[in-house]
């Protein structure tokens, strides 16, 4: 078990009809793993129950560098936040097989 | 009174009064699946059996609706509603397309009411669903050496709802009637029972946009009533001029009274990010979906009467 | 042996050999809403057709058992067994209520025997589910100043199960037989099979109950044979007393003997919190439910035939 | 990008049958953002394996300030932990568009 | 051609074109149990018909061909392919096992063509499902005093889809045709229709697999056409043995040719962890699944005919 | 509200296949509570997207202490990692009633 950095989780809740869209982004940033949940929620742009086609929001949750991390954020807040139900969060976690993660 | 009617009435009922009844949106999904493909393969059948010379003509004049129908509503929007430029053209593509669930109803009323209509309706409805998607995003955007036609093209030709529709078209018509007949223990015994159901989910769904109404104000309501009633006309006085039935008129005024609430809002949400879906949806559900549904297609039918010089 | 027990045994007994079986909730919801309408519908569908003047009294009849039911277990609960006041509550709103499930099998079981029965019996089963709530809750709780009956109405009333339930009934009622007709395809022609997915879920859903049961020991074992039998009885009687015929006899008997674990517990789990919902599901679940599926019915179909004199 | 406060992740893992009660108690306290996802786990009242009706769990995050944080832990411990199968924990995020939050 | 192909391929393009097409897990879990448990049931009705002296040598050839066809193919993918052991072994067990969603393909292609087949022919697919995994699991661990007999019997008879084909066959057998018959309304009548919805989610499915075929080069395309038509013709060659009609003989030469992708992946990957679960099903979901389904059953049934003696 | 240990959050996520062997092995660790959410994702072993039998992912989140949490990592590194898709992350995370998850 090595645990020799520091890596970053990134969260971002936003809109389903943009998964498409924003894997591709995140691919392009260089991200080479990343986790989706299917979840409903409430915020700034309203209620988004999941019941139906267009109202469902996804929770992606990357682990990856900090400084991936940090193009992440900034990349999503230039090009989504504006338009689309979005928050995104970033915390510590640590990892075994840190490679994974860096690749 | 048609029992659909009644599914979608307790479904807005329930949501109303706050009960705790959903249905899973997998189950939303699901039925919303098999009412596409079924009208998708009831059309295709259709096609199957129909001469190409009557029908290129009326898919042309049908598509021509398709396109107008958006170009026709986005100045009053615009100039009228003072919505935004992206609003209004996300509105004009939402009201120029079809809603696919008030299609079925109108078809369950004509049947239930046992009136005769042209049976390649289906065929309309996947002509109409795409242009004025087209419309509205050029509409928003313009047309510029930026235009990426390849993702606008994807964005509206490969939407879950007109792959599933043409999808379904395309079987029917290559298989005819007898080779569609052994999948009719799904697809056509269970129609007006899964639109039942379909009925009820939108219900409960169009509860959550009716309250979310209030935000948006009168205007919205205005052309929430004004737009389906205007085109319906257009709807009405195309089918006469094809020279439809009564019951085909009726449907194609119907159609395009309709507004998108599947197709449309996916696509102009990723092609016209600045565009607020709450208020297109709360236009398409909120008002025109039950308005179409509890009072238009009968007030509809009535105009089809009327243009047809069939009296009252 | 009617098939639909097979399918309860097969979801049983792969469950108790821990099988990697397991039916997604989705399908679950889509089974139960299915049955609820259904049912609903039937139930409506008959009242159509039939005189008020013979139902009012068997509606008022059966009201006022559901409101008895639990007040004659609950002291028994309490003293006899021991169970805390919350959860002596509890159990009796659940045995006091009915599960629709187990209507159903009942109804398949005297279609397999060729039973008649009278056809208005799933408004018993809408008229039986809530009053046992409203009395459990009163009697965990105690009727103050503060009893909050918005609230209460709220959770009895507007729970999934009733809303479809009487929904279907109303819909039902209101469009009659041939209105019903073309909803058959999705609604009744399916039942059967649908009850079928519907048992196979259950009895992976009861082996787990099963498995609980160890932890409450010997009363509630005791309870949950003994109250639905003891039920069964004053369901038997009731029936032969408002001189139902031996078919619908054995179906008020069932609906007395058996526990809710749809309504029952979602709304108690708000409206008292402090009874333990594992042990009220152990005991509808884990025992009341496959007793009346598998030996209970034809048990109280004995009672029935007894009771109304005929010879066995 | 801006990171000027140290937002809290809240997360309460309960019944889904209280889902109701629970986001009406949430906005009470002034929550004004959250995302649910539909879970199922076990823990001291048992297996809770989300096969049916009331038998599921949800999973609710709420992103908020460190004094509500606190607010939301309080009020559950004392409304829902004796009675319900609910567990909370609470974590540091660095959030961007913190107004979204605290709003 | 059949429409249930025509589903496939709609499946197939609109994946491949990237369209945002998707149906929720849920459902394909709800339209895999009904074909499940439907050619369960359909099995087991037709051995309530037939006389057990018939049945038992069949049933015997079938199994021993069962345990032959992943010994037969173990070395080949081992030398000439140059696997690994054990995915050579895995590789083994998913073409010694068979595909229901292939069967039922086949089943309808006999439909189609109106060609008689013998209706016990669902018990062949329980018995075939079942004797590959054991093989392929032995095949890759060997057999040592560690051999955990328990856990591989738990995963080979226990898995999703073993449990309910058998469960299906055990009770069509125990109540015969006429307890089926009620249940045909869900199970029997809307099959085709089933099929069709659950060939579309394969289509979807294979796209996916077809795209990571690349990865794993020529090899690997190469068993995927041989080891089917390999197996086609021992099965093909049982059939004649057995005596089997034209249809029956092509249904079971397709048995043979069928890649498992449901029970075989789930089984081996706890059994066998260090096998490549992707190769395995980019040959069976990637290639052999659609070989067969859109080419393979029209060869094998020609390959019947020829074996029968039946002039072309 | 007492707050007097320093909980760990394990998440884990990996095939759902494995569902039943991982928590066997989990509760043999001593894990008394757990939570499950079934997800899709992207990693090292391809794509994961969850449409159908044996295609998904789930995600494993236990509340536990430090020295357990370094067990089962320790665990599950040695037994599914060369042989499964499966990350795991750790992180701090702040608890009320500690002695739900040191039971
Ligand atoms: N404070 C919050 N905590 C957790 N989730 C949130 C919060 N605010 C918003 N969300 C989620 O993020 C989505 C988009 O947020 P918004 O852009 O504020 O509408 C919402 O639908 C919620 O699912
Ligand atoms: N230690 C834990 N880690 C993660 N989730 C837990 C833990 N304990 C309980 N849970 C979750 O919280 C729910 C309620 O827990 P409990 O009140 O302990 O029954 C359980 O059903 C699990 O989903
Ligand atoms: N960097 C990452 N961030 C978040 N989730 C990941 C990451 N890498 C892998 N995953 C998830 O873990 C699963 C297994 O990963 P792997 O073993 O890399 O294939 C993937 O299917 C993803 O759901
Ligand atoms: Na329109
Ligand atoms: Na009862
Ligand atoms: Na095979």
């Amino acid at each position: 078990m090595t645990e020799t950095i520091q890596p970053k989780l990134v969260v971002i809740i936003t809109e389903s009809v943009i998964e498409t869209t924003l894997l591709t982004d995140l691919e392009n940033l260089g991200v080479k793993g990343f986790t989706i949940t299917d979840v409903r929620g409430r915020g700034h742009r309203g209620n988004r129950a999941g019941d139906w086609g267009i109202d469902g929001n996804i929770r992606v949750e990357i682990v990856c560098s900090e400084k991936l991390s940090r193009q992440i954020l900034a990349f999503l807040e230039q090009k989504y936040y504006d338009n689309y139900a979005m928050i995104t969060y970033c915390s510590n976690v640590s990892v075994i097989r840190p490679e994974k993660f860096l690749g | 009174m048609d029992p659909i009617i009644l599914f979608f009435l307790l479904g807005l009922i329930a949501a109303l009064l706050r009960s705790e009844l959903r249905l899973p949106p997998a189950i939303y999904e699901f039925l919303s699946v098999l009412l596409l493909l079924t009208i998708g393969l009831k059309g295709g059948v259709e096609l199957a059996t129909q001469p190409m010379s009557t029908l290129l003509p009326q898919m042309a004049a049908v598509i021509v609706m398709g396109f107008l129908l958006p170009l026709f509503s986005f100045p009053l929007l615009l100039k009228l509603g003072r919505f935004k430029r992206a609003d209004a053209a996300s509105l004009a593509a939402h009201y120029g397309s079809v809603s696919v669930g008030t299609f079925a109803v109108a078809v369950a009323y004509l049947g239930h009411q046992q009136i005769e209509y042209e049976s390649h309706m289906p065929l309309f409805v996947v002509l109409l669903e795409v242009p004025a998607i087209i419309v509205g995003i050029i509409l928003a955007k313009g047309i510029t050496r930026e235009t990426n036609w390849k993702a606008l093209a994807h964005e509206t030709f490969l939407g879950k709802s007109i792959v599933l529709l043409l999808g379904g078209l395309l079987i029917g018509w290559a298989v005819g009637p007898s080779g569609v007949e052994p999948l009719s223990g799904l697809f056509f015994n269970t129609f007006k029972g899964v639109l039942a159901l379909f009925l009820l989910e939108m219900g409960l769904i169009t509860a959550q946009h009716v309250s979310s109404l209030r935000k948006y104000g009168i205007p919205l309501i205005l052309f929430g009533l004004g737009l389906p009633l205007a085109s319906a006309c257009i709807g009405a006085l195309l089918g006469s001029f094809l020279d439809l039935s009564v019951g085909g008129t009726t449907i194609l005024a119907t159609l395009a009274a309709s507004a998108s609430y599947i197709a449309v809002p996916a696509a102009i949400r990723t092609a016209v990010p600045e565009a607020n879906p709450a208020l297109s949806l709360a236009a398409s559900l909120g008002i025109t979906f039950p308005f179409n549904v509890l009072v238009g297609i009968p007030l509809y039918h009535k105009l089809a009467l009327q243009i047809s010089g069939t009296p009252l």
